[in-house]
């Protein structure tokens, strides 16, 4: 299976882990990914918040670069650039006179043909394959599933599970032998838009994050978001208090990637800020436990 | 954007005119504030923005930097009871905040800009870039410091710009949206 | 003298009307005392339902210049239904016509409630005046001519 | 030759100002067919009426028109004056040269001349009237009235007090309805079974109701003053003639743990049982899908698992073979109360168009209840005994949030409708649990009150002054359960403050909707429903419990949400509705009817697939030997309504409206 | 056709049928047969030339061909929906008739015609038919076949006679009808009109008048198509029967189209979906009505 890839900024950058991640598991889940060429930046927030024109054009630049190149079907792992291209195409799809006006900018054919697909779309049919295919697994390690706001928000846009009790994060880490955890705060936002120019307030919702999955008994959290993992991960340490522990963040890649038993070195588990040194000795001790109960 | 039915002037108006979406709508239930994590900071709160926006106060609300503190998380819309899409009732909000030249608070329109810039620019953005840029604009040289040599070993920050080929398009989309903003802003 | 030919030409027009919303709205008219020209001639029908293509059929040739078929508003219709059952009629009838070269500006369809002698007064006015501009249908009156 | 009389009236000036009456008098009577023609300034006066009678007599008249005002005005009146002077009514009619003609136009040439043509249009339709005789229908007496809460019960009471007979059916075990679950009801606070079941007994033992209870109706026949209805007979696989209603069967019954319909699933009852103590008829009904009994034979095996109460009942009652049975009613009016059911947050939903609220959990957080499991928590008889405790610890609510209009005017949950008894039945809830949690502190979420009605606006400003519920106008975000309590995120518009309450139990007022089953039952009838389900009246004004199907009538919760009062009454209107048509011996019809030419019918039914009565019935026409020889069309003159929508669909014409026969229009059109 | 005349041949052994209506080899090319002996099967056959619509055939208002007993019909995807217009309007049980589905690359114009399916050749309803095999069926024969040509002679000819003004369209009407001798032929071969007395027949009153007077043949097939609408499987038979040559396909096809562009309905071989006309939804399109 052959599937246009947009990274997005932040894959190129922050977010590494996420890039290289995604990349190991695509080999043993059997999917193969082709980036976008020439692709350019979504817009992100600061786009659609000060000039919707813009946010579609910069949006549909990278739609139209994918209809060219004969891609059908996008997958954007980030959340934001899932949003954004999702967005463009939805609101392109239902008025006809900004599909004119984009076709009029772009210069070309632009027939608004190409679906984007998010990292839960794609990773959810493959639960049974995980399964199969994951070694050690994660044993057991209790997660909290972080969907945040735009996997799967507005739902006329993000089309895909359930807005309000959404299960296909917890099918996936299940499938690689997690255990997710019932927790409230899943659907919330962690702030990341504001996360530079406003940190105090990033600080207060991400706490409160981060408080309600350790509460639930989370050993780690997961997202599918470099926005909230820059945010959760890279902030973290402001966000606690003295002498509370800290909660490594994982992708929803990372997090697949232990349970096919792959490197940690190659799921760029190194790179975080908070440290996944435990989580990983965690995972792989059960691991040999296991191999030697077995 | 002008391609939509065109009203009176009013403020619910120019919205409909720009989004289709109808303020009178919003019935004033308050499922957007009860659900908006940033409702407590707000001094305008989300279910306020469309009164003011329902009755014509543009003042209040431009002058007030509640419209900027929205995250566009989409809670709000998801939960409409009644199909009123305040999140992107605020985005329009903010885009007429700019036009009718207010301004938005220092630190975020300064972020904006930056970020904006970066992707005219290169076409992309480069956090490193990107922050550098902010910290010129906002002076906040010391900020998120003790974060960034973290992130430079972790190999998180890339330094330099790598450029794209399709940069003239880019650039030809941010003329023609300046262009389209200042005929509307008129 | 062409033109005063067509001045002193006053079209012929067979109204076909169900009871309960036009014909009593064309009553209201009546008893609002709205002034509407003289030319159209009512035939009352139980419903629209009941209003047969047939009956426009007769009417072009039996000399009418023009046609009104008027009845109750969608969901106000006395008989729940009639009313639906004859806009398909009509829709398809009317295209039907349009093929055979019956111009279908000599076809009025108009939903008429009780409480719209006004609307009543303009339809009447308007199918008048544009049947007028059309002038007779020779055409179809030729057919019988020989 | 034809002969008929011609009179126009000159209305006084009204029509003679602009129409020369004398004129179209002249020009009709040199009409072939018409053998008098006279003017006269006003025909609906005495002497004027006096002419045609007159004429009628003298001149041997076989038709007449009137060119006068509007038939709407006075048709009857001059068909009666034929009537009196031995001509059939129906060979009467009239030119409308008042309202179509003189009122609208000035120019007295072209009146006159329109006057003439619609009045010989008339008197050609009228050459080929034919005489009708007005049908007659024969009424029978008794009313079914369908749904047995307080509204059926009501209809049922009035109708049987007038005299009728009535046949209650009741898809429940018991009757009572909604009501009978009710703690206390608003606005007086008063015990809802102690008003009710007095009710309920009445019913069961009037000598004039037949009360069919575990039953629906199956399929509904015929028309206005003769219906046939059959009815489904649910097995009980008890019988009502030998049961004395002992109990003993439900106390051996070894299934104890069955969740309690009547007390929405907060209680439990046995799997042979009576669903509450004073149901009426006071007669059990044995679960199958929970019966050991049953569950083994399904599963195969040979020897029956159970069998205990059987071997209890004294009177040997229980039948285990018992099947469903079929009974056919005939009766002349019927009475749709079917009531309500509530909307639930659950994720499946019986529609597309209704969404579930995955925000607050989709109905799966224990403590989240909705207003009638309240109503079983406050109430004396329920499973608690009136102590308020919520369901998954049995512990006491210190805090407890209502949430109002939950589906209701939630257009993204697909109900825009106001539910309209939410309002009080929260403020009421507010202080039974304050009466009963005297340290507890209630909060509601709302978005408007409404509260119209006798003593409604003092019961909410009771609540909130005197009885100290805590009132927030706005909606909620969102519930969380968060350990012990249900985190609830709301908002407090007024103040402009988001809230969160901590709450022990949230309470939801949920929409009110129609049955299950309402839009089977409704086409059953023939009667019209909205897109939410509810019955739709005739008239949204003036004929608030007539349906669109004549001698069916409407009460209750099911034509839109309404209270006990407003049901109750709805209930009385639509009996003394049914008692009017019971006062008549037989019902008058216009004639004016569709009849079929079969020998002329295809059986192609198109007239069947238009008619909106389906009145249109197939008919096998048989030969000398009773041989078929083929099917043709019959239309059943006591449900037709007289549209003609048939005869013009009709390809062959076939079929005729009676007064409005192809033969009289195309006359008419001729004449024009 | 081994194939056909061997479930023909066994249907008639069996005596499950007494008459098999299918096409045979005649003297001016394919025509209608009806084989009642098992033997006899053999005549059948099927190719391109195979133009008639048989449905006609099963209509209670051939009381010779009915007469015969129970039969079985060759039916190709065209006559499978007129068969169903049959069952959906009562005139024809379904268990009352064998329908042997034949698949169909499409026929020849007239079957005088040589098989061979070209541009020129081929009928105009084939050139834009889409269906290859009914679904309407007791047994299906043939091999798959083939789209044949696609032409569209007669959407064009369609879109310029609409073109022109009304009165341009009722002088060509006009010219057309005047030569109608109204010998109802178009009428007769329709498998869909099968009334017992025709309304053009009717007398009391006379809606149409019965002479071959231009104004009764305008108000004839106004009416004719107007009771089509819908229901006409665009089977072409009454333009070929056209003694005088009138184009009477124009009108149906016209119809048809605005049928489909206004109530999406399309004629089909599943009796189960009601006609257009005779039902109706509450937000039928009324751009028309004031």
């Amino acid at each position: 299976m052959k599937l246009g890839y947009f990274p997005g900024c932040s894959l190129h950058a922050t977010a590494r882990e996420f890039d290289r991640s995604l990349k190991a598991i695509a080999g043993p889940l059997g999917f193969e990914l082709e980036e976008l060429e020439d692709w350019s930046c979504c817009g992100a927030t600061s786009a659609h918040q000060t000039n919707h024109l813009l946010a579609v054009l910069l949006a549909a630049r990278n739609l139209a670069l994918a209809e060219s190149q004969g891609i059908r079907q996008v997958m954007a792992p980030c959340a934001a650039c899932f949003s954004r291209l999702a967005t463009a195409r939805h609101e392109i799809a239902h008025d006809e006179a900004l599909g004119t006006r984009v076709n009029e900018v772009l210069r070309g054919e632009f027939a608004n043909s190409v679906e984007v697909q998010s990292i839960l779309a794609l990773l959810r049919p493959m639960t049974s394959k995980i399964q199969e295919s994951a070694k050690a697994g994660l044993r057991g390690l209790k997660v909290a599933c972080y969907y945040g706001c735009l996997l799967l928000r507005p739902p006329e846009v993000a089309q895909f599970d359930d807005v309000e009790a959404p299960s296909s994060m917890e099918q996936i880490v299940e499938a690689a032998g997690a255990r997710p955890v019932k927790w409230g705060k899943r659907l919330d936002c962690c702030g990341a838009g504001l996360s530079i120019s406003r940190t105090a307030s990033v600080v207060r919702l991400g706490r409160a994050i981060l408080e309600d999955a350790r509460a639930a008994g989370a050993e780690a959290l997961v997202v599918a978001c470099p926005m909230c993992h820059t945010n959760l991960d890279l902030r973290q340490k402001a966000m606690l208090q003295r002498g509370e522990a800290q909660l490594p963040v994982l992708f929803l890649t990372q997090a697949v990637g232990l349970g096919l038993g792959l490197e940690p070195g190659e799921l760029g588990l190194a790179r975080h800020i908070i440290s996944t040194k435990a989580l990983i000795a965690r995972v792989s001790s059960g691991g040999e436990s296991a191999a030697q109960a077995s | 954007m002008s391609e939509h039915e065109s009203f009176d002037g009013s403020l619910a108006g120019e919205v409909r005119a720009a989004t289709g979406l109808n303020v009178s709508a919003c019935y004033q239930c308050g499922k957007c504030t009860a659900g908006c994590p940033m409702a407590e900071e707000m001094s305008l709160k989300p279910h306020q923005m469309l009164r003011l926006a329902q009755v014509d106060s543009r003042e209040r609300l431009f002058e007030d930097d509640s419209i900027w503190l929205c995250l566009t998380c989409e809670t709000c819309t998801a939960r409409c009871p009644n199909g009123v899409d305040p999140a992107r009732i605020i985005d329009c909000l903010r885009e007429l905040a700019l036009r009718a030249k207010a301004s938005p608070p220092r630190r975020i329109a300064a972020f904006h800009r930056s970020f904006l810039e970066q992707i005219r620019e290169n076409g992309r953005v480069f956090e490193f870039g990107l922050v550098a840029n902010y910290k010129m604009r906002t002076g906040d040289l010391f900020a998120d410091v003790t974060a960034a040599p973290g992130m430079l070993v972790r190999g998180k920050l890339a330094l330099l710009p790598k450029g794209i080929e399709g940069i003239g398009e880019v650039r030809r989309i941010f003329a023609t949206c300046a262009q389209a903003a200042r005929k509307e802003g008129r | 003298m062409a033109t005063e030919e067509t001045k002193a030409f006053e079209p012929k027009i067979v109204a076909f009307v169900c009871n309960w919303c036009t014909y009593t709205g064309a009553d209201l008219a009546g008893t609002s005392r709205l002034q509407m020209s003289p030319n159209v001639r009512v035939v009352r029908l139980p419903c629209t339902g009941r209003i047969d293509p047939l009956f426009l059929i007769k009417a072009f040739e039996r000399g009418a210049d023009g046609v009104i078929v008027s009845g109750c508003h969608p969901a106000d219709c006395h008989y729940t239904a009639g009313n639906y059952h004859a806009r398909r009629r009509f829709a398809v009838f009317r295209e039907i016509a349009d093929m055979m070269g019956v111009d279908n500006q000599r076809m009025t369809f108009s939903w008429v409630s009780a409480s719209e002698g006004n609307k009543w007064r303009d339809v009447v006015n308007e199918t008048t005046e544009r049947v007028r501009n059309l002038g007779p249908f020779t055409e179809y009156q030729s057919l019988s001519r020989d | 030759m034809p002969r008929i009389g011609v009179f126009v009236c000159h209305c006084g000036e009204n029509i003679g100002r602009t129409v020369d009456c004398a004129r179209v008098a002249r020009e009709l009577g040199e009409l072939p067919g018409v053998a008098h023609a006279v003017d006269y300034k006003y025909m609906c006066s005495d002497p004027g009426q006096r002419l045609v009678k007159q004429a009628i007599a003298e001149k041997g008249l076989d038709g007449v028109v009137v060119a006068a005002c509007s038939p709407r005005m006075h048709e009857r009146t001059f068909r009666r004056a034929c009537s009196a002077s031995g001509l059939n009514p129906y060979l009467c009619e009239m030119a409308n040269i008042r309202e179509h003609c003189s009122w609208i136009h000035e120019d007295r040439q072209a009146a006159t001349a329109k006057a003439i043509d619609l009045t010989r249009a008339i008197v050609e339709k009228v050459k080929r009237n034919r005489p009708l005789e007005p049908i007659r229908i024969p009424v029978e007496k008794r009313a079914l009235v369908i749904g047995g809460g307080i509204a059926g019960i009501q209809a049922a009471l009035d109708i049987a007090e007038g005299g009728g007979e009535v046949v209650l059916v009741e898809k429940e075990p018991s009757i009572g309805g909604h009501m009978s679950q009710l703690s206390e009801t608003f606005p007086t606070l008063d015990c809802s079974q102690c008003i009710l079941t007095p009710r309920m007994v009445e019913v069961y033992q009037h000598p004039r109701i037949k009360l069919l209870a575990f039953s629906e109706v199956e399929a509904v026949g015929g028309y206005i003053g003769n219906f046939e209805v059959k009815i489904r007979r649910k097995a009980r696989c008890v019988d009502e003639t030998k049961c004395n209603g002992c109990g003993e069967c439900q106390s051996v019954c070894p299934n104890k743990k069955v969740p309690s319909e009547f007390d929405q699933e907060l209680g439990r009852r046995t799997a042979i049982y009576v669903p509450f103590p004073q149901a009426v008829p006071n007669i059990p009904v044995l679960d199958r899908e929970s019966c050991a009994l049953f569950k083994g034979r399904a599963k195969g095996f040979k020897e029956d698992a159970c069998g205990k109460c059987k071997q209890a009942c004294g009177r040997e009652a229980i039948d285990f073979e018992q099947q469903d049975s079929f009974v056919t009613e005939k009766v002349g009016a019927i009475v749709v109360a079917t009531g309500f059911q509530l909307y639930s947050i659950g994720k499946d939903q019986p529609t597309p168009q209704l969404k579930g609220y995955g925000e607050y959990g989709y109905g799966e957080i224990p403590d989240v209840i909705d207003g009638l499991q309240f109503e079983r928590l406050a109430s004396a008889s329920g499973p608690t005994g009136g102590v308020i405790k919520r369901p998954s610890d049995g512990k006491e609510p210190k805090t407890i949030v209502f949430l109002q209009c939950i589906g209701s005017r939630d257009a993204a949950k697909g109900i825009e409708y106001c539910s309209k008894i939410c309002c009080m039945y929260v403020a009421k809830h507010t202080m039974l649990y304050r009466h009963k949690v005297h340290d507890g502190r209630a909060y509601v979420f709302y978005m408007d009150i409404r509260a119209a009605g006798k003593g409604y606006d003092e019961f909410t400003r009771r609540a909130i002054e005197k009885e100290g519920a805590i009132y927030l106008r706005g909606r909620v975000s969102k519930l969380e359960r968060a350990g012990d309590v249900i985190k609830v995120y709301g908002a407090d518009t007024l103040s402009g403050e988001p809230v969160t309450i901590d709450a022990d139990m949230v309470v939801l007022a949920t929409a009110v909707r129609p049955q299950p089953g309402i839009e089977s039952l409704a086409q059953k009838l023939s009667i019209s429903y909205d897109a939410h389900g509810f019955i739709n009246e005739a008239h949204p004004k003036l004929r608030p419990v007539e349906t669109s199907t004549a001698g069916v009538f409407v009460a209750g919760a099911c034509q839109a949400p309404r209270d006990i009062p407003d049901s109750v009454a709805m209930a009385s209107a639509a009996a003394t509705k049914v008692l009017g048509l019971f006062s008549n011996k037989e019902l008058e019809r216009e004639p004016t009817v569709a009849t079929v030419n079969e020998s002329l019918c295809t059986g192609c039914f198109h007239c069947e697939r238009v008619c909106p009565y389906g009145a249109v019935e197939r008919r096998e026409l048989k030969d000398g030997e009773g041989n078929l020889n083929k099917v043709a069309a019959h239309v059943n003159k006591g449900v037709c309504q007289g549209c003609g929508t048939c005869q013009a669909t009709c390809p062959s014409k076939s079929v005729e409206l009676q007064g409005f026969t192809d033969e009289q229009i195309w006359a008419a059109i001729n004449a024009l | 056709m081994k194939e056909l005349r061997q479930i023909a041949a066994k249907l008639l052994t069996d005596g499950a049928v007494k008459v098999v209506i299918g096409w045979e080899e005649g003297p001016r090319g394919a025509r209608a047969a009806f084989v009642t002996r098992p033997e006899d099967a053999e005549r059948l056959i099927f190719d391109a030339r195979c133009v008639q619509n048989l449905a006609t055939y099963l209509s209670p208002r051939r009381r010779h061909v009915v007469g015969l007993g129970k039969a079985a019909v060759v039916a190709k995807p065209c006559d499978a929906k007129a068969i169903a217009g049959l069952i959906r309007e009562s005139q024809v049980k379904r268990e009352d008739v064998v329908i042997l589905g034949v698949r169909c690359g499409g026929v020849v114009r007239e079957p005088t015609m040589p098989a061979s399916l070209t541009a020129e050749t081929v009928a105009d309803r084939c050139g834009i038919c889409e269906t290859r095999e009914p679904t309407l069926y007791d047994h299906l024969i043939g091999e798959p076949q083939p789209e044949p040509p696609r032409v569209t002679r007669r959407e064009e000819q369609i879109a310029a006679l609409m073109q022109k003004t009304p009165q341009e369209r009722f002088a060509f009407w006009s010219q057309q009808l005047e030569r109608c001798i109204r010998c109802h032929a178009c009428r007769e071969v329709c498998p869909m009109c099968f009334c017992e007395q025709c309304v053009a027949d009717k007398t009391r009153p006379v809606w149409i008048e019965s002479s071959s007077h231009p104004r009764a043949n305008f108000a004839w097939q106004m009416t004719r198509v107007m009771h089509q609408a819908g229901r006409c499987v665009d089977c072409g038979e009454c333009e070929r029967a056209c003694p005088v040559g009138i184009p009477l396909n124009l009108l149906t096809r016209y119809t048809a189209q605005s049928v489909e562009k206004r109530f999406g309905h399309k004629p089909s071989d599943d009796p189960s979906i009601a006609a257009p006309i005779g039902t109706f939804r509450s937000d039928d399109s009324q751009e028309f009505i004031r």
